[in-house]
C-alpha cells in the first residue's frame, strides 16, 4: 500500500464512518469493501475447498443482511488448487489489488507456507481457515498471519495417544512429501513413539502417485497392526485400495486431512469402513454455534457439503468482518485489532490468538468411518463395542 | 540489369519511420490502459478494439508501411520500442499487480524466444521449457539462500545451470531425431518435476523461498521513489525484465541474421543434405540447445526472485506445452509473432478471469485450430534476409 | 598428380541381408564425365552414398585425389571436393537462392559465434562478397533467376530448381561433382537445357570430373565420355556409350527389368 | 529377497506391463501407418474409463447388477466410443496435416490432448475429483506362500495379454492385417495396388484407440479409480515404451512396455533410495536407452532415403 492510498482509504473510511454516523438508519447505501477468500477449489481437495467457499460465501451473505452492518462486503474468491506455486500466484494477487482488506485463507499447508511471505510483504492480514502446520503461524513473527483451527501437534498428539490407548502397537506410516505430510510425519512419529508404539517403516511418496503397490508390498512384509497416512484424501483412498489388493490386513489410520466426504465417494464396497481419523475442535453439531451455522447453510441450499472445515472459514470470516467492523477499511488497523483477539465469540468456541496469532484450539476429535460417514467416535458402534476395528 | 519499380508503400502519405512511431505510441498506450483495466466488459471491449485494429491494419495497408520501416529503420523503432515499454512501467507506478503481470509476459517472452532458436530455427523442439525455466529458479533460490552472490551473478548463473543441466541432455537430443529428440525432452520434464518433488534438499513438493534481487546495495524488494512517488517494488523487476527481453530478442535476431542462422535453418529443413555439405550439424544443435537453454535459464532466475517462492508443480509438462503454444502461436522463428502470442497467452487470462478456469482448454483449442487452419502462426516469419535494409543493387 | 581422380576398390555394401553393392571396382580420370547407368536398384545411388560419407561401405577402399576416403564423414568427403545434388530434389525450399547456395559454400562461412553476434561490418563485408560470388554462378545459367537472388526457392519451377542445386554444389568449387538424375521430372525441352548447362559448367570449371546417374539415354549418349552400368549391386559393362549399348548382357539387364 | 515377495513384484511388475504395452501397441500402430505420434492416445484412454464409468452409472440406475453383463457393457460402449473418437481425430486432425512437418500432428495431438482432459475436468459431472471405479471382477484371492494372487489381477492380466496377442494376430494374419501393413511400407504402393488407404488409416487408428479403451478400463478395474489426469502420465509411458522399443514394431512396443514397469519396479524395490524415486530412474535410464539406441532397442527401418 502506498501512502497515498492509504490517506485515501482512511478518507473514504472516516467518509463512510461519518455518513453512516448521520444517517443512521442506513436509507444510503453502504460503502463497498472487498475481503478475500483463497482456498482449493478445483483438483483432489476440491470439495473441502468448495466446502469452505461456500461458508465463507455464507457469513458474507448473511452480514450483508445485516442492517447494523457499516459495510457492504463483497467476496473476491480465488483458487489455490492445493499447488503452492498457483496459492502463491492468487495470494499476491489477491495482496496486490488495493481494495482488499483481509482474506481467509489456504486449506493446505504446502500453499499457506509459500502465500505468508506474501501476505507480510503486501500487508495484507489473513486467517488461515484449514492448513494445520504449524509453522504457518510459528515459523514466523508475521503480525499479519493469523489461524482460527488448530496445529497438527495437539491433532497427532491426541492421535497418537488414542491409538495407542486402542492397544495398538506397530505402525507403518506413509506420508506424502509436502510439508503437510511431513509435518504429519514428524509429530505423528515423535507422539508415538512417546506413547510406546513401535514404527516398523516410513515411506514418503509424491502428492500425485497412483500406484503404491511397491510400497505396500514392503509394509505388508512388514506386517503392521496400523498403517497411518499422513496426506489427503485422494492418495488416502488409492492406499487403502492397494492395500485390500495386496491383502493387507491392518487398521488404516488417517490425519485431518483424509476427513472428507469424498473419502467414500472414492472406496468401492466397505473399504472405508473402520478408517479412523483426527481432526481440531469439534463436529459441527457440536459447536456452541452450530445449529445456527448448519440450518442457515442449509437454507441457502448449497450444492455441496460444508465439509470438515466450513464452520472454520464461516468463524474467519465473521471474525474478519467483525474486525472491519471495528476499525474501519484499513489493512494495518484490522491486522492490529486481530492480533488482540481475546476470547472473540465465534461458532466454533471462542477465539483466542497467541503472539503468533494462533489460535488455541485445545479439543481434538476422533472420528470413525461408519456406514459411509464419519461418525464422531463416541457417538459410533465402534465406541459401544458393537463393531470393532481391525485387529481388536 | 532491370530495374523493379517499388510501388509505393507508404501510409496516408506519411514517411514510414512517421508511422511506425505513432503505432508504436499507439500500442503503448493501449497495453497500458490494458493493463489497468479493471472490469470484464473494459477488458473485452479492448480485446475486440485490438481484434479490429489488427484486422484494419491488413486492409488500410498499414502492414506494409510497418514493415517498411521496421525494415529500413530497424535501430530507431527497436529503441522506440524499448523506450515505450519503460514509460508504460513508469506509467504503471504504483499498482502492483499489473506490474506483476508485465514482468511475467516479459519473461515468458524471454523463454520463448530461447524456444525460437531451437524450435523455430533449429527444429528441435524443447518440451522441457518449463524445466529450464525452473533449474533457473532453483539455482537462484539457492544461492540468494546460501551465498553472498551478487544478483546480477545469480542470474548468470541460472543461466550457466540450465545451459549445464542441459548439457546431460545433449548427446540423446543430438543424437536422435524428430519424435525420439520429442521423447527425450518429454521423459526429462517428467523427470525433473518428480525429482525436484522427492528431493528434500531442494524443498521437496513444498518449494522453495527465493531471496530478492539487489544489486550496488539496492534491494529490489524495496520500493523506489520517483519525483517524490512512492512506487511499486515491481517496477525494478519489470524494467529488469524488458532488458532482458529486449537482448534475448537482439541476440536470438542476430542470430537469425548470420551464417550461424543460415546453418541452424538448413540443419531444420534437411540433417542430411546439410551434412553432405560440410555442415556441422552436431555443432549446429549444441550451440542452439544451449543458447536457449541460458536464455531460459536466466528469464527462471529473475522470475524466481520476482515471485519470491517456487514450487515443482511451477515446472511441470503443461507449462512446458504452453510455452510451446506461445512459439507455435507466434509463428515458427518470428520474434515479433513469439513476442505477441506471449501477450496473448499469458496476460489474457489473467485479465479475463471468465477464460481464467478454461484457459489450458482455450489455448489447446485455439493452437488446434491454428495447426490446421494457419500452421506458419499469426505472424508468419519472412524470408531470412542478413541486413534487411540492405538490398543489393540488381 | 596422377592422372586418376576417383578411384573405387572392391567397393561393397549390405543392408542388412541384402547386398546392395559388391566388389564395384571404377576409375574416374581428371575432367571427365562419367555416366553411372542400371536399373532401378542397382546399387547407383548408394555407390554415390558410399562416395560422399552418407554410407560407410561393409568392403574395400575409396581413394580421392590421391587420399583414402573410406568410411569418412559427409563433412570431410565435402571439403576434401567431392560435391552431389539428390535425386529427389534436397533444396531448402523457405529460403532464397542465396541462401540456398550459401549452404554449398559452408566451408567458407565464417561461423565463428562472436564473428556473428558482435562484428556485424565484418559479416556484412562476407555477405556481400559472396554475394557478387554466387549471383555470378548464377547469371552463367540464367540471368533472370540471378536477379531475383532473395526469393524462396519454393516459389521456382522444377528446372530452375535443378540449376539451384547444381549451383549449391558448385560454389564451393569441387574437383568431382556428382549429379544424381539431374533430368528427373522434366520435360524433354528442359532436358536438353540441361545438358547445355551442364557442359557449359564443365567448360567453365575447367578440368571438373563428373559423374552423373541418369536414366535418359539420350543425356548419357550426348554427355559421357564413359558409361559404368551396374545390376543387381555388380558391374556389368563398362566403355564408351557405344559399346555398352551393344553389350548384350547390358541389353538383357534392361529387358529384363521392364 | 524371499519367493513371496518376489513374486508380489513380479505380479506388479506384469500388471504394469501389459497395461503399458497395451498403450504402447496403440503409439506403434499409428506411427506404423502413418509415421505419426498421436499424443492424445492417453487422454483418449482416459476418456475410455470415463465412458465405462458413464456406462456403469446408467446400468445401475436401469437396475442391472450382474457383474459380467456390466463388463461386457462397458466394454463394448468404451472401446466403440473411443474407437470412433480414434477414427475421428484421425480422418479430421491427422490427415489433414500428414504433409506438415511431422512435429505439427505431435503438437496437435498433444494440445488435443490437453483439450480432452480439460474438458472432462469442466464438463464432465463434479469431472474434476477421482472417480470411485467399481470393482466387478471377482476377488477370491490365493495365498502363494506369502503373496495374494488375487483373481482379478489374473482376469486382467491374461484379458490384455489376450488383446495384444490378438491384436498381433490381426496386424499379422489377416487381410486387413496384411492391407496395414501395405500402407505401413509404402503407402504409394499401397494405393496402386487398390487399398482404400484413407480407410486403412481410419481403422488402424480406431483399433489403436479401441485398445487404449480397454487398457482405461483395465487400469479401472485395477486401481479401482479414475480421474481426469490419468492419461497424461499413462500415455507419456506408452510413448516412452513405444519410442525405447522401436516404433512401428509390436514387439518392441510389448519389450518397452514390460521394460519401463520393470525399470519402475526395480527403482522402487531394488535401488538404495526412497521409492519415490521409481519415475525419475525409470526415465533416466529412458533417456540414457535414447542416448545409446537412438532409434530404439529395436531398430525402426531406416527410412531417410536419399
Amino acid at each position: 500500500m502506498t501512502h497515498s492510498g492509504n490517506r485515501r482509504t482512511l478518507i473514504s473510511a472516516a467518509l463512510a464512518a461519518s455518513l453512516s454516523l448521520s444517517f443512521a438508519n442506513g436509507a444510503l447505501a453502504k460503502d463497498t469493501v472487498k475481503v478475500g477468500f483463497i482456498g482449493p477449489l478445483t483438483g483432489g481437495v476440491s470439495s473441502i475447498g468448495l466446502g469452505g467457499r461456500n461458508s465463507a460465501e455464507l457469513a458474507v451473505a448473511l452480514r450483508n443482511q445485516d442492517p447494523d452492518a457499516k459495510y457492504e462486503y463483497e467476496l473476491e474468491v480465488l483458487d489455490d488448487e492445493c499447488k503452492p506455486n498457483v496459492g502463491v500466484q492468487v495470494a499476491t494477487k489477491l495482496a496486490a489489488s488495493r481494495d482488499v482488506l483481509g482474506a481467509v485463507t489456504h486449506y493446505c499447508s504446502s500453499v499457506a507456507m509459500g502465500a505468508v511471505d506474501i501476505y507480510h510483504k503486501f500487508n495484507l492480514p489473513v486467517i488461515v481457515w484449514g492448513a494445520v502446520l504449524p509453522d504457518i503461524t510459528y515459523g514466523n513473527d508475521y503480525t499479519e498471519v493469523h489461524r482460527i483451527n488448530g496445529t497438527m501437534i495437539n491433532q497427532n498428539e491426541a492421535a497418537a495417544k488414542f491409538m495407542t490407548d486402542q492397544g495398538y502397537k506397530t505402525w507403518a506410516i506413509i506420508h506424502d512429501t509436502t510439508d503437510y505430510g511431513k509435518g504429519h510425519n514428524e509429530y505423528f512419529s515423535k507422539y508415538l513413539t512417546e506413547n510406546g508404539g513401535e514404527i516398523l517403516g516410513t515411506f514418503g511418496v509424491t502428492s500425485d502417485q497412483q500406484d503404491f503397490t511397491a510400497e505396500l508390498t514392503k509394509i505388508k512384509q512388514m506386517n503392521p497392526e496400523v498403517v497411518y497416512f499422513g496426506g489427503l484424501t485422494p492418495l488416502a483412498v488409492r492406499i487403502r485400495q492397494q492395500m485390500d489388493k495386496l491383502g493387507i490386513e491392518a487398521q488404516f489410520q488417517g490425519a485431518s486431512g483424509l476427513k472428507s466426504e469424498s473419502y467414500f465417494t472414492g472406496l468401492s464396497g466397505d473399504l472405508a469402513e473402520g478408517t479412523v481419523t483426527f481432526l481440531e475442535g469439534a463436529p459441527a453439531e457440536k459447536l456452541p454455534g452450530g445449529e445456527y451455522f448448519m440450518a442457515e447453510y442449509e437454507k441457502e441450499g448449497y450444492g455441496e457439503s460444508f465439509e470438515a472445515y466450513g464452520p472454520f472459514s464461516f468463524a474467519a470470516m465473521n471474525l474478519l468482518m467483525d474486525a472491519i467492523e471495528e476499525v474501519g477499511a484499513d489493512r494495518k488497523k484490522v491486522t492490529e485489532y486481530l492480533a488482540d483477539v481475546q476470547e472473540h465469540a465465534s461458532i466454533t468456541g471462542p477465539v483466542t490468538f497467541d503472539e503468533h496469532g494462533q489460535n488455541t484450539v485445545a479439543l481434538i476429535t476422533p472420528y470413525v468411518a461408519q456406514d459411509g460417514e464419519w461418525v464422531v467416535w463416541s457417538d459410533s458402534a465402534y465406541a459401544d463395542g458393537t463393531r470393532t476395528l481391525t485387529g481388536k | 540489369m532491370q530495374n523493379k519499380t517499388i510501388p509505393d508503400t507508404r501510409w496516408m502519405g506519411l514517411p514510414h519511420l512517421a508511422v511506425g512511431l505513432i503505432v508504436i505510441a499507439a500500442i503503448a498506450l493501449f497495453g497500458w490502459q490494458f493493463l489497468l483495466a479493471d472490469s470484464e466488459i473494459a477488458v473485452l471491449g479492448m480485446v475486440a478494439l485490438a481484434a479490429m485494429a489488427a484486422f484494419g491494419v491488413g486492409k488500410t495497408g498499414l502492414n506494409k508501411s510497418m514493415s517498411a520501416a521496421m525494415r529500413n529503420h530497424g535501430r530507431s523503432m527497436n529503441i522506440a520500442i524499448l523506450l515505450a515499454l519503460v514509460c508504460v512501467i513508469f506509467l504503471l507506478g504504483g499498482e502492483h499487480f499489473p506490474l506483476l503481470m508485465l514482468t511475467t509476459t516479459l519473461l515468458y517472452m524471454t523463454v520463448a524466444f530461447g524456444l525460437n532458436a531451437q524450435f523455430g530455427l533449429t527444429g528441435m523442439v524443447n518440451f522441457a521449457g518449463a524445466s529450464f525455466f525452473g533449474v533457473g529458479a532453483y539455482t537462484a533460490a539457492v544461492l540468494t539462500n546460501h551465498s553472498a552472490l551478487p544478483p546480477i551473478l545469480i542470474l548468470v548463473a541460472g543461466g550457466v545451470f540450465s545451459a549445464l543441466i542441459g548439457c546431460l541432455l545433449i548427446v540423446p537430443v543430438v543424437r536422435t531425431a524428430g519424435h525420439y529428440s520429442a521423447v527425450v525432452t518429454i521423459a526429462f520434464s517428467v523427470m525433473f518435476k518428480t525429482f525436484l518433488e522427492v528431493n528434500d534438499v531442494l524443498g521437496g513438493p513444498q518449494g522453495l523461498m527465493v531471496g530478492p534481487m539487489k544489486t550496488f546495495g539496492w534491494d529490489f524488494n524495496s520500493s523506489p521513489l520517483l519525483m517524490g512517488m512512492e512506487l511499486s517494488f515491481y517496477v525494478n523487476y519489470a524494467l529488469l525484465g524488458a532488458g532482458l527481453a529486449a537482448l534475448a530478442f537482439m541476440f536470438v535476431q542476430r542470430l537469425e541474421r548470420s551464417w550461424i542462422g543460415l546453418t541452424l535453418d538448413s540443419v531444420r529443413l534437411d540433417e542430411t543434405a546439410s551434412a553432405c555439405f560440410g555442415l556441422n550439424v552436431v555443432r549446429a544443435k549444441v550451440l542452439a540447445f544451449t543458447f536457449g537453454n541460458i536464455l531460459i535459464g536466466i528469464a527462471g532466475a529473475l522470475y524466481g526472485m520476482m515471485i519470491s517462492f517456487i514450487a515443482p508443480n511451477s515446472f511441470s509438462f503443461s507449462d512446458s506445452l504452453l510455452m510451446v503454444a506461445i512459439v507455435l502461436l507466434g509463428g515458427l522463428g518470428s520474434l515479433w509473432g513469439t513476442a505477441l502470442a506471449a501477450v496473448i497467452v499469458v496476460l489474457l487470462p489473467e485479465k479475463l478471469q471468465i477464460l481464467q478456469e478454461y484457459r489450458f482448454l482455450l489455448f489447446s483449442v485455439v493452437v488446434i485450430l491454428m495447426l490446421l487452419f494457419r500452421p506458419e502462426g499469426l505472424m508468419p516469419r519472412k524470408v531470412r534476409s542478413y541486413f534487411p535494409n540492405w538490398r543489393p543493387e540488381q | 598428380m596422377s592422372e586418376v581422380l576417383l578411384e573405387f576398390k572392391n567397393l561393397g555394401k549390405n543392408f542388412g541381408g541384402v547386398r546392395a553393392l559388391d566388389g564395384f571396382d571404377m576409375q574416374v580420370k581428371r575432367g571427365e564425365i562419367i555416366g553411372l547407368i542400371g536399373p532401378n536398384g542397382s546399387g547407383k545411388t548408394t555407390s554415390f552414398n558410399l562416395m560422399t560419407g552418407i554410407y560407410a561401405p561393409s568392403q574395400g577402399e575409396v581413394h580421392f585425389d590421391g587420399a583414402d576416403i573410406t568410411g569418412m564423414s559427409a563433412r570431410k568427403v565435402y571439403e576434401a571436393g567431392i560435391a552431389r545434388t539428390f535425386q529427389r530434389s534436397r533444396l531448402c525450399l523457405p529460403l532464397s537462392i542465396f541462401d540456398n547456395i550459401m549452404i554449398g559454400n559452408h566451408a567458407r562461412l565464417n561461423t565463428g559465434l562472436w564473428f556473428n553476434l558482435f562484428q556485424r561490418r565484418a559479416l556484412r563485408g562476407q555477405v556481400e562478397e559472396f554475394y557478387t560470388q554466387a549471383r555470378d554462378l548464377v547469371a552463367g545459367f540464367s540471368e533472370d533467376l540471378a536477379g531475383r537472388m532473395f526469393d524462396p526457392v519454393g516459389s521456382l519451377p522444377m528446372i530452375e530448381r535443378r540449376r539451384i542445386e547444381i549451383c549449391r554444389a558448385l560454389i564451393s568449387k569441387p574437383k568431382l561433382l556428382l549429379l544424381d538424375e539431374p533430368s528427373a521430372g522434366m520435360t524433354h525441352d528442359e532436358t536438353a537445357q540441361m545438358m547445355d548447362d551442364i557442359l557449359a559448367v564443365r567448360d567453365r570449371m575447367g578440368g571438373l570430373s563428373i559423374i552423373i546417374i541418369e536414366h535418359e539415354m539420350g543425356v548419357i549418349e550426348r554427355l559421357c565420355d564413359q558409361c559404368v552400368v551396374l545390376s543387381y549391386g555388380r558391374k556389368i559393362s563398362e566403355g564408351s556409350y557405344a559399346h555398352i549399348a551393344a553389350d548384350p548382357e547390358v541389353q538383357s539387364a534392361y529387358l529384363g527389368m521392364d | 529377497m524371499d519367493i513371496g515377495l518376489f513374486g508380489q513384484y513380479l505380479a506388479n511388475g506384469v500388471m504394469l506391463g501389459t497395461m503399458y504395452a497395451l498403450v504402447a501397441v496403440g503409439f506403434t500402430l499409428f506411427f506404423g501407418v502413418l509415421d505419426v505420434i498421436k499424443f492424445s492416445h492417453g487422454d483418449v484412454l482416459m476418456l475410455g474409463s470415463f465412458t465405462g464409468f458413464t456406462v456403469y452409472i446408467g446400468l445401475l440406475s436401469l437396475g442391472i447388477e450382474n457383474p459380467w453383463v456390466m463388463i461386457a457393457a462397458i466394454l463394448v460402449v468404451s472401446i466403440i466410443t473411443t474407437a470412433a473418437l480414434g477414427a475421428i481425430i484421425a480422418r479430421y486432425l491427422v490427415l489433414p496435416l500428414k504433409s506438415a512437418p511431422p512435429l505439427n500432428i505431435l503438437l496437435i495431438t498433444l494440445m488435443l490432448g490437453t483439450a480432452i482432459r480439460e474438458a472432462v475436468r469442466l464438463f464432465y459431472p463434479d469431472g474434476s475429483n477421482p472417480k470411485a471405479f467399481p470393482a466387478l471382477l471377482p476377488t477370491a484371492s490365493v495365498d502363494l506362500g506369502g503373496f495374494a494372487l488375487r483373481a482379478d489381477s489374473v482376469i486382467l492380466v491374461a484379458a490384455g495379454i489376450a488383446v495384444i496377442i490378438g491384436l498381433n494376430l490381426v496386424i499379422n494374419r489377416t487381410r486387413l492385417g496384411l492391407a496395414i501393413r501395405a500402407v505401413a511400407q509404402d503407402e504409394e504402393t499401397a494405393k496402386i495396388m487398390g487399398i482404400n488407404y484413407t480407410m486403412i488409416v481410419l481403422v488402424t487408428f480406431a483399433i489403436g484407440s479401441g485398445a487404449a479403451a480397454f487398457a482405461g478400463i483395465m487400469n479401472g478395474l485395477y486401481y479401482n479409480e479414475v480421474n481426469f489426469g490419468m492419461g497424461l502420465l499413462l500415455g507419456l509411458i506408452g510413448f516412452c515404451a513405444a519410442i525405447i522399443g522401436g516404433l512401428g514394431n509390436i514387439y518392441g512396443a510389448i519389450l518397452g512396455g514390460f521394460l519401463f514397469a520393470g525399470l519402475q519396479t526395480i527403482g522402487a524395490v531394488a535401488l538404495p533410495f526412497a521409492s519415490a524415486y521409481k519415475d525419475v530412474f525409470a526415465f533416466g535410464v529412458v533417456i540414457a536407452l535414447m542416448a545409446w539406441k537412438p532409434t530404439g532397442l529395436i531398430a525402426e527401418r531406416s527410412s531417410d532415403r536419399v
